[in-house]
């Protein structure tokens, strides 16, 4: 009997399960080797089959996506029950992810902008209600929380693959891994690891000249001309999360001419990632009174996005004061 | 969080007899940490009327032994009094030191709060963070350096002459490196030194000599240091030796070049802008070394192509017009900066009138005046060159003590003003006033020489001078130099006529003190005088470890404070020498070369050069012996590639969380 | 919302060299400062890593108290203005989270100056006082529900930040 | 944890409320007035153009305040005499605002109508006067008021120095009024408002 092998897509963009599409042939070989018994995007399977399975009997949980609603929390409570071993699969259920900024506005703040902004046709000004009563019964919509969360928040995971989306030929490298440890070929890596990745940051395996860094001044990568192809894109100004974000992309941004905005998150060891960047743009800072300091951050105009594009869920403080204060 | 076994703890609270005990409960803590910290690993907590006795450090000692401790927490004053005994004591035991932390609860609260209460809860609070941190802290070994014999003594003034001739005899070579053609300093241009009156160049010249001709050092006068390497016990200095264009092995300093130089130009340095020298010349007669130097700039060989009158001359050909500037290597265990001062420039107080009162005269002006080898042969007269002044206006606190220009006091110019009073008056019998704000003659046998001044006949006005002017307002001022100021004595605006002011100027860093520490990698004060390690005790130390100052580099002082420092500093580098090598506090930072991406980041952190980027393997590293353990590399590698010992972020992070008491459920949080 | 009762957490990161010896001070003097504020000693304000600051402030802390020697007297030569530089950006980082700048404040005091750092650290938990608690320790895991209804004033990042002269 | 409370440590901090009459002039004194930190060197009374006739030079002023000699300070003619030509404040060498602690000392003095002499505090009055009516001062105006109303004998001996102004254009005889007055004079009201509530 095939080990079994399950997928699910909680808050998130669905480009991961895009990204396992393509590693191409690779995907026969999760066919070959698993048992798929559960994923929504690729098949019909009912949360009821789930939660008929016998707790422990799927191998691998390939998780993407963050909790964001009760319904997520479930599903992730159940998943976590029913599988042996369960991967936080991508950026989203790693550390928040671009879903994760959210969380720099109370919940109701969001609600209201996605139904009553200027672009949104709501002549009536409803808003979603997370019961209703039909006739039928009582209707029930999953109800967002206070803030979203990563999958680690909510239950225990066993290894983490970063990357939004991760990379496709790591997917297929971690699938071969599964494959032999399944035939006894190998060994898993510890309890918590992070797989699929490199050991230290973008900039290990950035091709880019580097020096000593002296910045007068922060700029967006458009407003300087021309680019210089060859030196670090920090250097020249742009704050590039590459020094602080782990490795394993092949400093594919950067390659293509454009900073690093952090989808790999931190480092291996790191506690929180923004305060990493916190102090690699400061230490490149080139000013000695706090008014040329101040001048100089100015170029950075939304900081707090900036150090925590991918990560601010995962962060030390996980969300703006406000979503924790308002209801 | 730890997954290895659980340490075993053992708390001691010290009563340090009523100074914790009377605003803390000290039972109350140790009991409380035996019992919420048990979890920790915490099996034992005592309390103690003294643990810094020898009956408490032995109670410790034993439980180390007989309990098999693996760390120790002490609630008693602050780390930097007890931390090195309780260490000891820990490893009189058999436990590395390292594995012990104090936990301040004197300094940080039995001493600053008064609530009972309150202060037995931060006391828990504070004990339970040392708790949580000692558990992260790791077994450290003390790194062993040699220490290179040599040493460097930048500076030839009185300080650096004394510092150099302590070590000498004592053995040991020195390099005595000054930037002028001649040692002496400052003291070389002074007439007589208070409150003595013995001649200074009596005093210093045999002095000078000495250290010329010592065996043990190598003098390098006209020459500058440019670069320095390396630490504590193993400095790499690099020196520039400018040309003199007077080969020093043929010379025989005889002066005949000095006399037949046919151009004369006016010594801004020696003296004070007074008088002349030769563009060929020793500073004074009895320079050492007293091999002359040529001023490129001003000699007409250089500017002309012509002249060579020196090189005619010349017995032994020693005139050498192609020497070039030499640079040395050398390699020195320590270091002793003796830098000295400049003297205030007295045209920044403009209402004293320096530089547009012809008849007003800076301190060194005047010791060069009133100096018997002096451009006057000693005769203290008006700028005309011939005229004796009837009445002398001394003021002091020029430059000093003053927000508008430096705010602290000079140290030394009361007791210069009351020297030039004395000068005057046995010179010249003019009348002579002395103005001043607080007079300041603390010191052996200083105050008895202001007594003997006044018992002379010198008129004293408590007030700062508010102006110096030529402007007269009737028949007895005409001509004069008016000086207006408050008698504050009097309570009454005087305007007082002199024929000559003297400003009694003030001291301040030399003003290439700020890159001078930077090459030595030592840090100034606001003010800019270089800082000792602890201005109470440890005055002639720095930060950086092999590295020491004295004399006016530290701050104004006078020659017998100097000699001191001299002498002081001497003392703490033998001290070294002898040892062989010198233990360095394993607080240092490390690469994990793997995690390292080679960013670049940290490189222009660290103000020790510690931080070399090895291009080849596009890693940092850090060089452990240069590191100060500051860990802001630490605290700002992006990667977390970067870790510091003693200070590691797993104690910071367990630190914070004892703290804030969020280590007294079990489990994780 | 002032608690009467309200007794602010305050952490403290001191340099070894200026602003411990400078609280060893007050308490050799025994000047009286308020008593919330627990200090951690490192070597250099330099040392100071962000995260310790987030740290203290999402596990209890009320406000977090910086204190370096002050600029051109660092006994790492320059190392304080590297803290300077760190803390300015940190406070617009925290700004952006909702956090009132003010939380954080950084001070310059020297071994001698034991009566400065009393009074700092007395007039700090004054001003985190009014400010009232942060209770982000307390904050809950998200799970609570949400109505749909009122929006706030949306937070925005501000540039606006105070720094100590 | 018990609560941490210690209201001994917070009143113990409070300058706020130090009682002495050095520190009420300086609470009083606009900025920083550093008055504290006075030396007594001397450089304000050897500075001042008018010291001679002064009762006290500005330094024994201070300490005068320091003594909490509080009367015989505000009796003192030396505020009133003050020129404000800040020599005094240029050169201190502690920074002391004291031509400001002067405008305190007048505004205190009047408040308690401790001048020994009328006429001062007359004379800054028409001055202000003058200057709330055109705007700006208005010299004859002034002179010819303040005379007629203390010395009026002494108004013909004043005439050959008027007419020697006026021939040099240094005072003109109809008064002037600055543009937009009517601006200057909600500033001025205004001032006063906070003035009365301060």
């Amino acid at each position: 009997m095939k080990p079994k092998f399950a997928m699910y897509w909680a808050a998130s963009c669905g480009g991961c399960e895009i990204a396992v599409l393509n590693t191409h042939e690779k995907i026969l070989d999760v066919d070959a080797n698993f048992d798929v018994v559960f994923w929504p995007v690729a098949m019909d399977a009912k949360y009821k089959d789930v939660e008929a399975m016998e707790d422990g009997s799927i191998l691998l949980t390939l998780f993407n996506g963050s909790i964001r609603n009760d319904e997520n929390e479930h599903i992730a409570k159940l998943l976590r029950r029913k599988s042996k071993l369960l991967v936080a699969f991508g950026s989203c259920a790693c550390e928040g992810c671009i879903p994760g900024l959210a969380n720099l506005s109370p919940v109701g703040d969001i609600v209201h902008t996605a139904f009553n902004t200027i672009t949104t046709d709501n002549p009536h000004g409803i808003y979603p209600r997370t019961s209703y009563d039909v006739p039928e019964g009582e209707l029930h919509i999953p109800t967002l929380a206070k803030a979203l969360r990563p999958l680690e928040q909510v239950v225990d995971v066993d290894y983490y693959m970063p990357g939004c989306p991760p990379e496709s030929h790591q997917i297929a490298a971690v699938i071969d891994l599964v494959v032999k440890v399944v035939k006894g070929e190998a060994e898993l890596p510890p309890k918590g690891a992070t797989i699929g990745v490199g050991d230290s940051t973008v900039c290990d395996e950035c091709p880019r000249a580097r020096n000593v860094k002296m910045i007068k001044e922060f700029t967006r990568i458009q407003d300087i001309a021309p680019v210089d192809p060859t030196l670090c894109i920090l250097e020249q100004g742009v704050p590039c999360n590459g020094p602080a974000t782990r490795s394993g992309c092949n400093a594919r941004c950067p390659q293509a001419g454009a900073q690093c905005i952090g989808c790999y998150g931190p480092a291996e060891g790191v506690m929180d990632y923004g305060a990493r960047l916190i102090t690699a743009f400061s230490s490149v800072i080139d000013a000695t009174t706090p008014e040329e300091i101040d001048h100089i951050l100015d170029g950075i105009p939304d900081p707090t996005g900036q150090v925590y594009r991918f990560n601010l869920a995962g962060s030390l403080m996980k969300a703006n004061k406000s979503a924790w204060e308002k209801a | 969080m730890s997954d290895q076994k659980q340490e075993r703890v053992g708390v001691y609270v010290c009563h340090c007899g009523t100074n914790i005990a009377g605003t803390v409960d000290v039972v109350d803590v140790a009991n409380w940490a035996a019992e919420k910290l048990k979890h920790q690993g915490v099996i034992i907590a005592r309390e103690y009327k003294f643990m810094c006795s020898s009956l408490g450090q032995e109670l410790i000692e034993k439980d180390i032994k007989e309990l098999g401790l693996t760390r120790v927490v002490v609630a008693a004053c602050s780390p930097h009094l007890h931390e090195k005994t309780f260490r000891t004591a820990a490893k009189n035991a058999g436990l590395n030191p390292y594995l012990v932390e104090l936990a301040s609860i004197r300094e940080q609260v039995s001493w600053v709060h008064t609530d009972k209460v309150v202060a037995t809860a931060k006391s828990k609070a504070v004990v339970s963070g040392a708790v949580s941190r000692v558990i992260e802290n790791r077994a450290l070994d003390e790194i062993k350096v040699p220490i290179n014999p040599n040493t460097l003594i930048v500076g030839g003034g009185v300080a650096g002459i004394q510092s150099a001739l302590e070590i000498a005899n004592a053995g040991f070579h020195v390099y005595l490196v000054e930037r002028e053609p001649s040692i002496g300093g400052h003291m070389a241009q002074f007439d007589k030194t208070f409150p003595t009156l013995d001649c200074s160049a009596c005093i210093l010249t045999p002095r000078m000599v000495e250290a010329g001709t010592h065996p043990n050092i190598t003098l390098l006068t006209w020459s500058e240091v440019t670069n320095v390497a390396g630490y504590v016990g193993n400095f790499h200095v690099t020196i520039k030796k400018k040309a003199r264009f007077v080969n020093e092995e043929l010379c025989t300093g005889c002066g005949i070049c000095q006399e037949k130089c046919p151009k004369k130009v006016i010594d801004d340095v020696y003296e004070a802008g007074l008088g002349y020298r030769k563009t060929v010349y020793t500073p004074f007669a009895q320079a050492v070394p007293n091999f002359p130097v040529m001023d490129k700039e001003n000699c007409t060989y250089f500017i002309k192509g012509t002249c060579k009158a020196c090189e005619k001359f010349c017995p032994t050909n020693a005139i050498d017009f192609a020497q070039q500037d030499q640079m040395l290597n050398i390699d020195v265990g320590n270091i002793i900066l003796a830098t000295g001062y400049d003297l205030f420039d007295a045209r920044r107080v403009s209402n004293y009138g320096y530089g547009r009162l012809p008849n007003v005269f800076t301190s060194l002006e005047f010791e060069r005046l009133s100096n018997a080898a002096g451009p006057t042969s000693g005769n203290i007269v008006l700028r005309d060159g011939k005229t004796m002044p009837k009445s002398v206006g001394i003021i002091h606190c020029v430059g000093s003590r003053d927000k508008n220009f430096n705010n602290y006091c000079s140290t030394i110019c009361c007791m210069q003003g009351l020297k030039f009073a004395h000068l005057v008056h046995e010179r010249t019998g003019a009348t002579v006033y002395n103005f001043y704000i607080d007079m300041r003659t603390a010191y052996k046998a200083y105050d008895e020489f202001y007594q003997r001044v006044l018992e002379e006949g010198t008129l004293f006005v408590r007030g700062k001078v508010a102006e110096v002017t030529d402007a007269a307002r009737n028949d007895r001022e005409k001509g004069k130099l008016i000086i207006q100021c408050e008698d504050t004595l009097a309570g009454k605006q005087r305007r007082i006529p002199v024929d000559m002011v003297i400003l009694s100027s003030g001291l301040q860093p030399r003003k290439d003190a700020k890159e001078v520490g930077k090459l030595f990698g030592i840090s100034c004060s606001m003010d800019g005088w270089f800082t000792e390690k602890h201005p109470k005790l440890d005055p002639v130390a720095t930060m950086t470890e092999g590295i020491y100052i004295v004399g006016c580099a530290q701050g104004p002082k006078d020659i017998p404070s100097s000699v001191a420092q001299g002498a002081a500093a001497s003392a703490r580098v033998l001290d070294k020498i002898l040892q062989k090598e010198v233990s360095l506090e394993p607080i240092k930072a490390s690469i994990n070369k793997e995690a390292c991406s080679g960013c670049r980041i940290c490189n222009g952190l660290c103000p020790f050069n510690a931080i070399a980027f090895i291009a080849d393997d596009m890693v940092s590293d850090i060089n452990p012996a240069l590191c100060q353990g500051c860990g802001t590399c630490v605290a700002a590698c992006p990667a977390g590639a970067i870790s510091g010992t003693g200070f590691s972020d797993a104690q910071i992070m367990a630190q914070i969380d004892g703290l804030l008491l969020k280590n007294l459920e079990i489990g994780n949080y | 919302m002032t608690d009467d009762t309200f007794e602010p957490t305050i952490i403290g990161f001191t340099c070894n060299w200026c602003s411990y010896r400078a609280s060893d001070l007050a308490g050799t003097a025994r000047m009286k400062y308020a008593p919330n504020v627990r200090l951690i000693r490192l070597m250099c304000s330099g040392r100071l890593d962000p995260t310790f600051v987030l740290r203290a402030l999402s596990g209890g802390a009320d406000g977090v108290m910086i204190t370096g020697c002050h600029p051109g007297e660092c006994h790492y030569i320059e190392q304080n203005y590297k803290a300077l530089r760190r803390f300015l950006l940190l406070r617009r980082v925290l700004t952006g989270l909702g956090i009132e700048p003010e939380r954080v404040k950084l001070v310059w005091a020297s071994a001698a100056e034991g009566a400065k750092f009393a009074a700092e650290a007395t007039a700090f938990v004054e001003e985190i006082r009014k400010l009232g608690p942060l209770n982000w320790g307390k904050a809950d895991s998200g799970q609570q529900t949400v109505d749909h209804e009122e929006p706030s004033t949306v937070h925005r990042p501000s540039s606006e930040v105070e720094v100590p002269a | 944890m018990p609560q941490m409370t210690d209201e001994r440590v917070r009143a113990g901090m409070n300058r706020e409320e130090d009682p002495s009459l050095l520190h009420e002039v300086s609470m009083k004194t606009a900025g920083v007035s550093h008055l504290e930190m006075c030396i007594q060197c001397g450089t304000c009374g050897g500075s001042c153009p008018v010291a001679m006739d002064m009762e006290h030079t500005p330094r024994m002023l201070f300490a005068m305040l320091r003594a909490g000699m509080r009367e015989e300070v505000l009796r003192s003619n030396t505020p009133w005499l003050c020129v404000s030509c800040y020599h005094c404040v240029v050169r201190c060498p502690q920074e002391v605002h004291i031509a400001d602690v002067m405008y305190t000392l007048k505004g205190m003095a009047i408040k308690a109508k401790l001048y020994s002499d009328s006429t001062a505090p007359h004379f800054s009055q028409t001055f202000v006067d003058m200057v709330e009516a055109y705007g700006r001062s208005y010299e004859m105006g002034l002179a010819s008021r303040h005379y007629l109303r203390h010395f009026p004998l002494r108004l013909p001996s004043m005439m050959p120095m008027g007419l020697g102004m006026i021939t040099k254009g240094r005072m003109t005889i109809t008064p002037k009024k600055i543009k937009h007055l009517d601006q200057l004079k909600s500033i001025l009201h205004r001032a006063k408002q906070l003035e009365l509530t301060s």
